[in-house]
């Protein structure tokens, strides 16, 4: 499903922000990407659906090789993967209901499809009543859940969520992890950077530790890690 | 296929509401530079028209010798009329000569010149036009040479300056009509560019959850077509009723002067032509120019 | 310090984010907002330094009455409190030490000056390796760490912090804590909408916890609650 | 507060550098803009010396009865000059009209007027010009009335014809102008405000930390100050060099024709009063109205 070789990434600017990354991840994994801040989670994220390319290495997602992909070819790649992004990237002249089911218009789907699909989703992440309301409009925690939605509504095959519970609650991202747990037994990959320690040591999955752009510690029902 | 761009146009619209500041601010860039362009075109018809007025007034006056017979008259008729570049040839008699001579010098002259009618010492003449009046010049020296002219009036010091002067204008409304379409395109894709700048993120996102480069595409190519489409309408509309409203005012003026203006439906077309061609193609060629550069996956 | 008597806020688009809060904040104390998502907390906090009017009710800071202060007069107010806002705001074309420079500039301090103190906040919140990035070039979780840099750098009366560890680990997180009750010990009053759970508990504060818009409990050295 | 004032404007100037692009973009509308100003401003005061130069030559031409004597002509001379709004009286005796007239008939026609100087049958002629040329008329139909006038050519036909067209084309390219400044300031209102448009967020944060309204003001206000300056200099540099080739070399065939074009020094600094006051003036209002309407605290 995803699979690094040897990745290294360096940023224009002359960060090293990965430095010989190779990991697998199997189908119907769901595997949780800790570390420090600047650690270099998000940029391992972003080079899976490609808005980041690797200085070296080799990449696979989906079948698709990230080196040898076209750019005519990538939005059919993003289309496979539904992504949480840490700063949300929601459109900002479009409601809740439009920004996800834009992401529906997209590959094609007919409207009346999507209306009855973007109700769903909303309803999973408790935003019913949020509908027609602008992002800015909307308070953080309810933002990241639009985010979340907009994720899941094209029934992905791996979901990646970069931090997608940092701006709520425990319990409503209890509810998203539920609901993470929920796509992941029908057979959906996830992928989820994140800080929340109760989280990764309640819900125990698989851990990958990455420091200074390096895994450090790559656990099956893994901890948090990391004592204070 | 047909829903997808149904939906395209549905968005590009949509846009156009939405981004209803930026909506104004480009729909007046190319519709105010249409504008200037129209106006421009008009002029600059006008003016074509009058030029093409005053060289056709262009002409040889030639004077036969007092000695030439009738027959040789004819002669020479026929020689100019073989000559290369020869529109016209007309045969003035001195009686007809005397009267045009006796208007043109003034009523007040009347009594002057009436004693002379009796003893007609003028001589016959001929009024020649080239078919390119710049050659006017040139075809009064090979008439002059021919055996049975006297005297060959070509206006040559008239003439020249004449198409000095009208050299220079029409360099000067040249330059300035290519600097107006040079500036129009210019300004249009700066005010489509920041537009667009200002839509950079929106962009991204939209790439970022799959879409194509044409379905990105489509929404600002529609909105450009409604941009050009409006944007060239306004003017046209404006020139026209103005210009209509012009024609039938002042069009007695300039009448009276000797230039006429050109009626409006020989300028309507090309007018339109222009116009809505102009308006459309910058209206596509920004939105596509616009998404470009941020569509580089 | 802080004082709110009975203070309404709706949304024009009539959504009533707070319903009757009153409340009372002295000099120097350290205080938790905790509460669900869309609770109405970031509300709450934004009628502090007037980024939001009240719809009804009277509030106090720093000295100013919120409702009687003229627009001219804002700057003065905004200048007696740092605020880490939850989305950040920094500005996009200055660097990491611009940013935080920029707060000590509006307030007249001379170049001298800010340099050496923005040095200082840039070590406090471990970012001197980050001085000349531009903020899209930071992580989630540094450019967190500027916004709470530049929030501390005049040394303000009061700070007020909107979930300032939502994009950091737990170990970053608690550098920020320590930081936060360094300064609150020399006298500085803080509130801070959090979710984390963990830090509410371990460090005991005073906890007012929104749900609905109202204040439903208002605990001196509370807990976080909400028991899952 | 000197301080203040220095920072200010290193920091319009590093906006400047850092918002290339959109520096660029408001920077080519106010030269563009300024241009086109300055060039229509340039045609007008040489249109406009054209005009006072065409109307300079307007005269009404009086004729003396036959029976005039010279002391009745005098008085008649001291009677038109004591009239309102004349400007001068210009003596022109009957020989130096035949003179005069045989040379605007032209030469081929001496031999024809040649019978006629001995017995000049021409009257004496006096030439009467207005000091405002649109009264010409008026006043050659105040002059026909005196007693030893016979005739009065003031060339009404003409003169009416060549006010009428003049008027026109003054019309015309008033109307020209003032729709370019008007395009000139929208245009450049619509950039500047594109250009905060995209920096709203950015005054936000600003005001969200403390900036009082000028500290965020003035740096918009020094940017705006630069843009017009450079703006104005850019065009003004461009016309005044264009200018002074164009007058060297093209001037010889304008001149020719009647029309002689205004010296460059005239020009220049009427022409850097308009286009560095207006650059200015645009640069400092859009410095202030883009930053006004973001500022509502
Ligand atoms: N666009 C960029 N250009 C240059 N450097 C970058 C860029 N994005 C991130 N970096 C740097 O790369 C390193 C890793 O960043 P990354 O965003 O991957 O961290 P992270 O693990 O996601 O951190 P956080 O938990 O704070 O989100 C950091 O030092 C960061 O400053
Ligand atoms: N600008 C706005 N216009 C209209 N409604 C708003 C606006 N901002 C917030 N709201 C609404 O007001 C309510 C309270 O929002 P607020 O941001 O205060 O929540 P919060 O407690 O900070 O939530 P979170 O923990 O998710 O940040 C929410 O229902 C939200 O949708
Ligand atoms: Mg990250
Ligand atoms: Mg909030």
């Amino acid at each position: 499903m995803i699979e690094m070789q040897d990745v290294w990434k360096e940023y224009p600017t002359g960060t090293r922000a990965l430095n010989g990354i190779s990991v697998n991840i199997g189908k119907s994994e769901f595997v949780y990407v800790v570390g420090p801040s600047g650690a270099g989670k998000s940029t391992f994220i972003k080079l899976m659906y490609r808005e980041e390319r690797p200085t070296k290495g080799h990449i696979f997602i989906n079948g698709f090789n990230i080196e040898r992909l076209k750019n005519r070819k990538v939005p059919l790649l993003r289309r496979s993967i539904g992504v949480v992004f840490q700063d949300f990237k929601l459109l900002p002249n479009l409601t809740a209901a439009e920004n996800i089911a834009f992401a529906q218009e997209v590959i094609g789907i007919s409207q009346r499809h999507i209306k009855r699909r973007v109700k769903e989703v909303l309803e999973w992440v408790g935003l019913s009543h949020k509908t027609d309301v602008l992002p800015s409009r909307l308070s953080g925690g309810e933002q990241q859940r639009i985010a979340v939605a907009r994720a899941l509504v094209n029934n992905p095959t791996v979901i990646i969520a970069d931090e997608p519970t940092g701006n709520l609650d425990p319990e409503t991202s209890w509810g998203i992890m539920k609901l993470f747990q929920r796509i992941n037994d029908r057979g959906t990959t996830i992928v989820m950077a994140t800080h929340n320690k109760d989280i990764v040591n309640t819900m125990r999955k698989r851990v990958i530790a990455i420091e200074h752009g390096q895994i450090v510690r790559d656990e099956v029902k893994g901890t948090y890690g990391y004592e204070d | 296929m047909r829903i997808r761009i149904l939906r395209h146009f549905r968005e590009g619209f949509k846009n156009l509401i939405r981004n209803g500041w930026m909506t104004f601010a480009s729909l007046s860039a190319v519709g105010i530079t249409l504008l200037i362009l129209g106006v421009t075109l008009v002029i600059a018809m006008n003016a074509q028209q009058m030029s093409n007025y005053i060289t056709g007034q262009l002409q040889v006056n030639v004077f036969y010798k007092m000695t030439a017979t009738p027959s040789q008259e004819k002669q020479t008729i026929a020689e100019i009329e073989a000559m290369p570049g020869v529109k016209s040839v007309q045969f003035v008699s001195k009686q007809q000569e005397f009267k045009d001579l006796q208007k043109s010098i003034g009523s007040q002259y009347n009594d002057v010149l009436s004693g002379l009618s009796a003893n007609n010492t003028l001589p016959d003449k001929l009024i020649v036009k080239a078919v390119d009046p710049r050659k006017t010049v040139a075809l009064g020296e090979s008439i002059a040479k021919l055996p049975q002219v006297d005297k060959v009036q070509d206006g040559s010091d008239i003439a020249n300056k004449l198409f000095r002067f009208l050299d220079v204008v029409r360099n000067i409304g040249l330059a300035f009509v290519i600097g107006l379409v040079i500036t129009a395109m210019f300004l249009i894709s700066n005010t489509i560019k920041i537009t667009i700048f200002s839509r950079r993120r929106e962009i991204e996102i939209m790439r970022l959850v799959g879409a194509t480069n044409w379905f990105i595409r489509w929404p600002f190519l529609t909105e450009g077509i409604l941009i050009g489409a409006i944007g060239a309408a306004i003017p046209f509309a404006a020139i026209f009723f103005a210009y209509r409203a012009a024609y039938t005012k002042v069009g007695g003026a300039f009448m009276s002067i000797a230039f006429p203006l050109m009626p409006i439906g020989s300028i309507g077309s090309k007018l339109a032509l222009v116009l809505f061609g102009l308006g459309l193609f910058i209206g596509i060629w920004g939105g596509i120019m616009s998404v470009r550069k941020f569509l580089k996956v």
